[in-house]
């Protein structure tokens, strides 16, 4: 399992390649909330990220994490970085 | 428990990476990980103790003492730091230290993680 | 421990110092005690550098090195190269072009995966 | 002399600390001896900070001096909302929408054009 | 007669707005000299950075200019400021 | 001749800003165009003295010590400048002053262009 941590810079290059990634776990940090992810299943986004940009709505089906929540993600999956 | 290892290439204020990287870390220690930290490119400015910003209640340096003193090492690029004009470290916190790749390399073998942000 | 990592060129080169820098870690990756094995992938904007007539003299010297102590793959994903209106011809041929697809299954293949 | 300033704020809010420094700076243009005359324009990524929900609690005193001071108008731009999926209903009230061919005309009739 | 200073960051926008000033002038600078400027006429780009990068061919009609030109455009015109 | 004022708001050797702001500040002097420049943000950085890196002839920092022999006025963000924990400027080049964004906003009244980087 990989999880992706995906800024804006590189987002779409970043999700391209998670996309494909059957196994791909996908995590929206700092401005990466901005980021268009639909096409994708496994998708969560840091908590203080999201509330600072106030674009819960725009999420979609994105599970809302803490950092807590991320460091147990981090130890659990190999990360690939694009952030 | 896990090693995590970060690797820092921005300084403080400019983006928001020094406030990612440091509660991001945080959050990890006090679950009991491992962290070991090198600040690479203006990542070296974070290990300054001379920051002073009214505005806000903590600086950036705080939160990277902070980590220091919950037992994460962190060592910064000698040549980046030198070649910032931060004279060897002269003004770092106590703690943070000075070095080189090979010392990144040394953490990345250590690593069960690594995250770059 | 010896791990196989993955560098990730992602940025425009010479706007900001990453692209040379990164070799610099390279070569720092490979020659610390570990020996880890390092692969190298321009895309996104990255893919710029590989045009032939780019300046590559601050990272010639990293990369003798690098071929000095072991056997290093570089590569282009040639989705980047599309996008950007480059074609094959224009590159320098030390960079060898891969799709998407390969740059997902070096992803998969390599312990650690460096943006830079 | 005083003189007309357009601030276009176009990075992203958050990642970078353009969006708050920026409203120092107009703080500071407005302030000082010639009392130059400044509007803002948000677009390209910038334009996300101007959504009803984003944390604004940076630039709210730099926002309430700049109205102690003199009227300022604060725009954002129809076709980076459009490209980024946000609508009219989404934007907090203090934003103006305006038209590309609206912030062309703002870049010739200000003096200087400064972009964050 | 204005001159739109372009950097990659911001050239999609920068020159879209540099379209609608019949009178626009428009300088590639750094990374901006990988920009794509079909459909405008009047563009030059900083001969130091089309050099780094290699990319003369790929600039069309494109006057390269040194620094010494730079200034006498930036003194001659208006500055418009995407970089 | 002209009055040029230069916005300059990253720091040496992460990205190129420094380079083309520094070389097209001298063009413009050279020329006999007087150059003010203000520092924001991390383009303090650039005033310091204390850069050392063996790689380059010459350093960033060499470069704007020579825009200030050459009559440039330069001030860096005092805000920024202690906020980036560089102490008031303490090592930064003779002739670079650290002042406030009402310098800037005085630069700009006197500028007949104004260029950002």
């Amino acid at each position: 399992m990989a999880l992706y941590l995906i800024d804006l810079p590189f987002a779409k290059i970043g999700l391209d390649t998670a996309k494909r990634d059957s196994d791909a776990k996908v995590v929206l940090v700092q401005d990466g909330v901005y980021a268009d992810t639909s096409g994708l299943s496994d998708v969560y986004a840091v908590k203080e990220d999201v509330e600072k940009r106030g674009v819960a709505s725009r999420l979609g089906g994105a599970k809302i994490i803490d950092y807590n929540e991320l460091v147990d993600l981090i130890v659990e999956n190999k990360v690939v970085n694009f952030a | 428990m896990a090693n995590i290892n970060f690797l820092l290439t921005e300084g403080p204020f400019q983006t928001e990476k020094w406030s990612t990287v440091s509660k991001l870390a945080a959050a990890a220690l006090d679950k009991g990980h491992e962290v070991t930290m090198f600040c690479y490119l203006d990542g070296i400015y974070n290990g300054l103790s001379t920051q002073e910003f009214a505005d806000w209640d903590k600086v950036p340096g705080d939160y990277f003492k902070e980590l220091v003193d919950k037992g994460a090492e962190i060592v910064c690029c000698g040549i980046c730091v030198n070649a910032r004009g931060q004279q060897k470290g002269k003004y770092f916190f106590e703690g943070i230290k000075v070095g080189g790749i090979p010392d990144w390399a040394a953490f990345v073998g250590r690593a069960d993680r690594v995250i770059t942000l | 421990m010896e791990k196989n990592i993955l560098f990730m060129f992602l940025r425009a080169p010479f706007g900001a110092i990453y692209y040379t820098e990164g070799m610099r870690a390279v070569v720092g990756m490979m020659s610390g005690m570990d020996e880890h094995k390092v692969t190298c992938a321009y895309a996104g904007d990255g893919a710029f550098y590989c045009l032939k007539g780019s300046d590559k003299s601050e990272s010639a010297g990293y990369v003798k090195t690098i071929a000095d102590i072991s056997e290093t793959h570089y590569y282009v994903e040639k989705e980047s190269l599309d996008e950007r209106g480059i074609s094959e011809g224009d590159l320098d041929e030390t960079y060898k072009v891969i799709t998407r697809d390969d740059l997902a299954r070096l992803i998969a293949e390599n312990d650690v995966v460096y943006d830079f």
